[in-house]
């Protein structure tokens, strides 16, 4: 029984590990730009969908992990410079062309990728069985959480001891203000929102790779992202960590002692939150 | 005299429309009067989203639930419980109610985005329940073989007599909503769209209007599901999932919503765009996902707001845009 | 590096009110005040040449180049730099950080570093992990200049820089614009407080419902007592 | 500004009306309607049914007793409120002839449901709910293909009787499909002599991770097998984690019908080679009648078929074969439906197919299958033995089945000891045969 | 009317310890130089901020911890700095909102405002007052700015408050639109009292009966406009100490 709860925690962190990076990437782009995109959960299957061809042309998955994640930051991109701008400090309008586009994507990934799961094949060296402590856990799993933890001490990293995070800081705190001293937000804008695409692309090849990935899964995504990011506290990294905890080992819980359950109950801390806190656990007020 | 004039067109207007739609089972096929059984009870879902969006300023994505729930709650109680009309219809719309007075009292803390992100949320909390909920709401299954009450011996079964009460109780729900919109209560709420601080000032309590008009625009969610629950025979989770949320949105948005008519306009497009796609094209999604790009960025005012700027001589408004784009840059 | 700014017949608005309704300007070397009482669009006239409220006609020329309508960044660039009214200092940022982040070398060998920012305000040295916004605000100021001083420009826009002071930090502040001026840069002053201006300025503008409606050497207005009655009531 | 929206809505109307007046076409043709999931979670069955009927009516020269074939196909996602809207829109906008199509236990019931008063017959091809053809059943129905409970009760049978295993932990999407499996699975188990399926269900599609379901398997109560009772998906994900967390070589891993199906298998990792499913096809069918369909496949779609084609294929080529039998006058649609029940199919790809007078449903083959490795190392599902002739009620009495409940996620219970004694008895026997004899 | 009021913003002391008393019907302008806490003072009294410490009492009542709306019902009126108005709405239906507040009319669902006979009447009178009866139906976007100020004192009359709070009534009027605003506000009844901020010296000195100048949060000096014109130590915060002498030998 004992090794049950060591799983079962490890189960959640590999969650929490996969709910940050999907999480981390939402919440930067809300901070700054307050954009919501509801295209994430769309970016997510497209970037892991790419990662899967990539694998299968090539048989070389680290090499899909960069494609996908590039190759979503470069759809961000394109859309961020030629639509999203156009409608910059609209809320309605920024939150449907979003859905307009998870839209597209959908669709065009089902015409091109069809509507079989898919899955990634990690090869052996990067999923070895480890066995720790007496419990044997898959290697890649380990890896998922040394990426994650890679990942958000790298956005630490550059949102507290860069300049840019200092200017992408300073945006949040006053647009105006930092422009007029020599800051160009809006090149800054653009960079956020590919950085929060790369995130997101490399969330889709990661999750495609340790889940599988197909048509309707866009829309699951979408929904833990928000929840990850209402709970924290929009554009709070520290809120981002500390729900994407909760929530993994809440699911990991919550499919071992109630699994009919188990989708619903990760709303719960999120409506307790919501009715104390609005603004979410780390969140400021709006 | 030109006043009087103008108000004979509308009503000569309004009655050759009104007959159109009244007499449509008799000269339109079966299948066109069906449609329009699912423009009016998506036009309930359209008003209720347009009315929050339009006249109060709160996007609200939570609607389809309210939807949904009027579904489960004569399925519940009428299908599966025998239960007869109209108990549990006003059951179901008194469960609507009590449900968007818990939400409204937590959703209207807040403002904007966040909200949109809070009735997002609430209205995933229940799909995840009615799908997950296999004991009471049969899960994905949902409830099946739910008919219409045979009122005065009239079977509304028959598409013709169930068009025509949902084209009576639609009818009715514009006039209230009319009504609702020019009174004072809609100028409080347009009032509150427009500027909340002075509202508060001026001493208006913003936060139980703003409950208040979210009640109301659940009773049209509401009554629009029982018409569809009826229509169907059937509720599933499918109903108030997202993506059936953000097709509603879209309606509102392509008819324009802050016109009265735009969430009716829109449905009516829509659905009628639904068919026509989804027999010529599987790509559909793909379609509609374009469609409602160029809305956003071309014609963010919906349909409606095509004569609008005719008239006013600002010429149609994609080209304006675009010249304004050209000009700007 | 030498300044020149020249501003000809600008009109703004700020939403539908029309603030700046033909505003001529021109500074030159050394310290211009643009004084006028409340709400006469002395706040937007900077805004304007900033490009933070873009004017809807008229020119703004920089070094005899036109930046009418250029964004902010790139006129910040062009060696302006600005020091918005009430500061406006970065919550989200430390003292540190505020310097580091519009710290512009520029090539220059006399550039201001954030360490010579340090040198001019010790007091901020002191401050440097601590958020901006914690600051009193005589540090606050001092900080704000700072902050646009290492952006090395050769002309800094105040905007009421006395506003909300403690008289002993005013004396300071004046003191700090007096040495910046040595250093040879140019200085566009909008104030209120009549003193801190008469105490700095060599030009002065008078601004009454965005029209420039007067303009003379310092000296001659301030001695002007009904000139000064008339303007600014007092 | 309100009149001019006025008249914009009165143009508007009267522009749709115009565009929708009903226009039947002077030609003759046989239109059949065909409801599936083309999008969304499900669309990868919708495409596999849309190839198998495609191959059908190719092969057929798109007629059937004289007259042309007309397929519209809609999509309805799966959404049970879209598949009637679409089955509406068939019956009174198109008129059609013929209704098939249809993918999952829900959608065929509501879709039955609407169905019944409309006198047209309803094919279903692959939605497996028993009650379609048992408590829901009118006599438009004709479903050549199977229940959920057809091939498990064969299953669990086996399992029980012939492996001698005792305890099944069994894992389940939330829904009635499953449930149906599930129950078919256990009362073949306990009458084999099975003492315990302990279940568990989880929700359908939401549900990504299962290593927490996975790591609260008890592996120190002797349960023989762990059931995996789920497709698509899920499946792909449960028993990659199944593998990764090492549980199989603590327990092994057996699935229902659909978990090891094509093309989801060749997405699951190698060491499940050996895993057991049951289902009413095998991959490695050598029959004439297979090897000719499986290659018209092949070059047809470029690849193999799975179960779910060739319902779609057997069905499609029913339909066409009951026009026939009338020869092409399908006006009387009670005579068009005795005609499709009297169709000989003992050709069928998958083995001969009869169909019961009384409830219009198959009776078939049933294959126990594992998983192996072809030499391009791809994994298909190979035959082990064959039990012939298995109609929908199994080896029970259709009247003391239908007394019993329905199948529910809560029925039958998880012990042969809470359930009715005469379920444990047979009235016939199954017979294995070795595969391929 | 308000004692002891201190509020602070992250170590700034906004106001510190400011007392202010108006009696009923006087006209009270508070002057002071940017940054000494007039706008917060008046925002802590409206309830917009929500005060540190000290007492607000308006009519004998005391809300200090009173909502807006609790306070606007007890008769305070306010306008804004920058206009807070219903943009998309007409200048008719903005008054009629002003005029309605209070009356429990916002929760009548289907009776159409324009039934209301009295208060329109009396919003339409409300218009004649700040001179924009030709405006009426005209959008609020559509109104020039000087109309727009109009409006904003129009709207706190509407509401019958008994004690209007004027934030700059005239900030951003040209010249010529002053005297406009500056005569409809000397139009005002005398039953009701008036706290006005101004810049403008000739509005402030033209309206009002007594004038309280504040500096760095707290009172500096109160009496009638005369008395505040030779007040030294208003010269003073005008003038300054330091500069003072500068100036002087200039």
């Amino acid at each position: 029984m004992e090794t049950k709860l060591l799983i079962l925690i490890l189960n959640g962190l590999t969650q929490a590990a996969i709910f940050f990076v999907l999480g981390s990437g939402l919440t930067l782009a809300f901070g700054l730009m307050r954009v919501i995109n509801l295209s994430h959960g769309a970016f997510y299957l497209l970037g892991g969908y790419i990662g899967y061809s990539v694998v299968h042309a090539t048989g070389n998955w680290p090499l899909a992990l960069i494609a996908g994640g590039l190759s979503i930051a470069l759809l961000g991109f394109l859309f961020e410079r030629t639509m999203l701008f156009r409608v910059r400090g609209g809320d309605l309008p920024e939150t449907l062309l979003t859905i307009a586009l998870s839209m597209i994507i959908a669709d065009v990934s089902l015409a091109i990728w069809g509507g079989h799961p898919l899955t990634l094949n990690v090869p052996a060296y990067l999923n070895p069985r480890v066995t720790i402590f007496g419990i044997t856990y898959p290697g890649f799993r380990y890896l998922l959480m040394g990426i994650s933890v890679f990942i958000a001490l790298s956005l630490w990293l550059i949102l507290y001891q860069t300049k840019l995070g200092a200017a992408v800081r300073a945006g949040v705190d006053d647009r105006e203000t930092v422009s007029a001293l020599g800051v160009n937000i809006d090149a800054i804008y653009s960079l956020v929102f590919v950085l929060s695409a790369l995130l997101v692309g490399i969330a889709g090849v990661l999750g495609g790779s340790y889940l599988q990935l197909s048509p309707g899964g866009d829309t699951t995504i979408l929904t833990y992202s928000l929840v990850i990011i209402i709970l924290g506290g929009m554009g709070s990294l520290l809120g981002t960590v500390v729900s994407s905890l909760i929530l993994g080992q809440l699911l990991s819980f919550g499919l071992a002692y109630a699994p009919q359950y188990s989708y619903f109950l990760i709303f719960v801390p999120m409506a307790i939150v919501l009715a104390i806190r609005p603004q979410g656990l780390f969140g400021r007020e709006l | 005299m030109s006043v009087v004039w103008k108000d004979l067109r509308r009503l000569v207007l309004g009655v050759v429309a009104g007959g159109l739609l009244i007499l449509l089972p008799f000269y339109a096929g079966e299948y066109t009067v069906t449609t329009f059984v699912r423009i009016i009870y998506f036009g309930f879902l359209a008003l209720s989203v347009g009315m929050l969006v339009g006249q109060a300023g709160m996007i609200s994505l939570t609607q389809t639930a309210f939807f949904g729930l009027a579904g489960y709650v004569i399925g519940l109680l009428g299908a599966e419980r025998g239960m007869p009309f109209p108990w549990r219809d006003l059951i179901a719309i008194a469960a609507v109610l009590v449900m968007a007075l818990l939400f409204g009292l937590v959703a209207m803390r807040t403002h904007k985005i966040v909200f949109l992100m809070i009735t997002l949320a609430f209205g995933q909390i229940c799909w995840a329940f009615a799908q997950q909920n296999t004991s009471l709401l049969h899960g994905w299954a949902g409830i099946r073989g739910i008919r219409p009450p045979a009122i005065a011996g009239i079977n509304f079964n028959r598409t013709s007599n169930f068009y025509w009460a949902s084209l009576l109780i639609f009818a009715l729900g514009i006039l209230v909503l009319r009504l609702l919109a020019r009174s004072s209560f809609g100028l409080a709420l347009n009032g509150i769209r427009e500027n909340p601080r002075r509202m508060a000032a001026l001493g208006y309590p913003v936060y139980w209007i703003r409950v208040a008009a979210f009640l109301i625009a659940a009773i049209y969610a509401g009554i629009g599901g029982l018409l569809a629950t009826y229509n169907t025979g059937i509720i599933t989770p499918t109903t108030i999932q997202l993506s059936r949320t953000i097709w509603v949105l879209l309606m509102v948005i392509l008819g324009g919503s802050t016109y009265f008519w735009g969430p009716v306009v829109g449905t009516a497009v829509a659905v009628w765009l639904d068919v026509l796609l989804s027999e010529g094209t599987e790509r559909y999604n793909t379609v509609i996902g374009v469609i409602f790009v160029f809305v956003v960025l071309f014609l963010p005012g919906g349909i409606l707001s095509i004569s609008d700027s005719l008239r006013d001589g600002r010429g149609f408004p994609f080209w304006r845009r675009l010249y304004a784009r050209k000009n700007s840059g | 590096m030498h300044a020149s700014l020249v501003v000809t017949n600008l009109h703004a608005y700020y939403g539908k009110s029309h603030v700046l309704q033909g505003c001529n300007l021109t500074v030159e070397q050394g310290c211009v005040a643009v004084l006028g009482r409340n709400g006469m669009g002395k706040t937007t006239l900077l805004r304007s040449i900033m490009g933070l409220t873009p004017p809807r006609s008229g020119g703004i020329r920089w070094r005899d180049k036109e930046i009418t309508g250029q964004k902010p960044f790139k006129i910040a660039g062009l060696g302006i730099g600005y020091v918005p009214q009430g500061r406006r200092l970065f919550p989200s940022l430390s003292v540190e950080e505020h310097l580091r982040l519009t710290y512009r070398h520029r090539g220059l060998a006399a550039a201001w570093t954030p360490q010579r920012v340090y040198d001019l305000f010790p007091e901020l040295a002191d401050r440097r992990q601590l958020s901006g916004t914690r600051l009193s605000g005589g540090e606050q100021q001092m900080l704000a200049i700072g902050r646009a001083l290492v952006t090395n420009p050769c002309l800094i826009l105040l905007d009421e820089p006395s506003e909300g002071l403690a008289p002993v930090a005013i004396e300071r502040m004046v003191e700090t614009c007096h040495e910046l001026r040595k250093a040879g840069i140019s200085l566009l002053l909008v104030e209120q407080n009549l003193h801190v201006a008469a105490a700095l300025a060599e030009r002065i503008y008078i601004l009454v419902s965005g029209v420039t409606v007067y303009e003379s050497a310092a000296e001659t207005f301030l001695k002007n007592l009904e000139l000064r009655q008339k303007y600014l009531g007092v | 500004m309100e009149k001019k929206m006025f008249k914009n809505l009165f143009v508007f109307l009267a522009v749709l009306i115009a565009a929708n007046s009903d226009v039947r076409s002077a030609e003759k043709e046989i239109k059949v309607g065909f409801i599936s999931a083309f999008t969304g979670v499900f669309s990868s069955f919708g495409q596999q049914q849309k190839e198998g009927a495609v191959l059908a009516l190719e092969e057929a020269n798109y007629t059937a007793g004289g007259d042309k074939i007309t397929v519209i196909y809609e999509d309805d996602q799966l959404d049970n409120e879209q598949a009637v809207t679409k089955a509406k829109k068939l019956v009174v906008q198109d008129k059609i002839d013929i209704l098939t199509g249809l993918v999952s236990g829900d959608e065929g019931l509501s879709v039955g449901d609407y169905m019944k008063d409309k006198n047209i017959p309803v094919i279903p091809m692959y939605s497996a709910s028993e009650d379609m053809t048992m408590r829901a059943f009118y006599p438009m129905i004709v479903r050549a293909t199977w229940t959920g409970a057809q091939s498990m009760d064969v299953f669990g049978y086996w399992l029980a009787k012939v492996k001698g295993w005792k305890k099944i932990y069994a894992i389940g999407e939330d829904y009635s499909y499953p449930y149906n499996q599930g129950g078919g699975f256990k009362r073949g188990f306990f009458r084999g002599g099975g003492e315990e399926v302990k279940t568990v269900w989880h929700p359908v599609g939401t549900t990504s991770d299962f290593s927490s379901i996975i790591a609260s398997i008890p592996t120190d109560q002797g349960y023989n097998a762990v059931l995996y009772n789920g497709a698509g998906g899920d499946a792909v994900n449960f028993v990659k984690q199944y593998v990764e967390l090492g549980m199989l070589q603590k327990i092994p891993l057996i699935g229902q019908s659909n978990t090891f199906e094509k093309p989801d298998v060749e997405s699951m990792p190698a060491d499940i080679v050996g895993s057991l499913s049951a289902h009413h096809t095998a991959d490695d069918l050598a029959t004439p009648a297979w090897t000719k369909f499986k290659e018209a496949y092949h070059k047809r779609w470029g690849h193999d078929p799975s179960a779910a084609s060739e319902f779609a294929y057997s069905s499609m080529r029913l339909i066409l074969r009951g026009i026939d039998r009338q020869k092409g006058d399908i006006s009387d649609k009670p005579a068009l439906v005795k005609a499709m029940t009297q169709v000989d199919m003992s050709d069928d790809p998958r083995g001969p197919v009869a169909l019961d007078p009384k409830y219009h449903s198959a009776i078939e083959n049933v294959y126990i299958r594992e998983v192996a490795k072809d030499d391009k190392d791809q994994l298909y599902n190979k035959g082990l033995w064959t039990v012939k002739n298995v109609g929908q009620f199994g080896p029970y009495d259709p009247e003391l089945y239908l007394k019993q409940p329905p199948d529910t996620g809560s029925y039958p219970p998880d012990t042969p000891s809470a359930f009715a004694p005469e379920m444990l008895k047979a009235a016939s026997e199954y017979q294995y045969i070795p595969f391929g004899q | 009317m308000a004692t002891s009021l201190c509020k602070s913003f992250g170590g700034v002391h906004a106001v510190r310890s400011a007392d202010l008393k108006v009696p009923l019907g006087e006209r009270r302008a508070l002057i002071g130089p940017n940054g000494a806490g007039k706008t917060t003072l008046f925002n802590l009294i409206t309830g917009e901020l929500a005060v540190d410490a000290g007492r607000i009492e308006i009519f004998g009542v005391d809300i200090t911890h009173k909502t807006i709306q609790q306070r606007a019902k007890l008769g305070l009126g306010r306008t804004y700095q920058i206009s807070q108005l219903f943009l998309n709405l007409t200048a008719e239906e903005n008054l009629f909102l002003a005029a309605a507040a209070g009356r429990g009319m916002e929760f009548h669902f289907l009776r159409p405002w324009r039934a209301r006979l009295k208060l329109i009447q009396w919003a339409h009178q409300c218009a004649e007052q700040v001179k924009l009866t030709s405006h009426l139906s005209k959008r609020v976007s559509e109104l020039s700015h000087g109309l727009q100020r109009q409006l904003e004192v129009g709207l706190a009359i509407a509401m019958r408050p008994r004690l209007i709070m004027l934030d700059e009534p005239a900030a951003g009027l040209s010249p010529s639109e002053r005297p406009v605003l500056t005569s409809l506000i000397k139009g005002l009844s005398r039953e009701v009292t008036l706290i006005l901020i101004e810049h403008d010296m000739e509005m402030v000195l033209d309206v009002a009966d007594r004038i309280t100048v504040l500096q760095h949060g707290s009172v500096l000096a109160e009496g009638i406009p005369a008395e505040i014109r030779s007040n030294r130590k208003v010269q003073d915060i005008y003038l300054g100490t330091i500069y003072a002498r500068q100036l002087g030998s200039n």
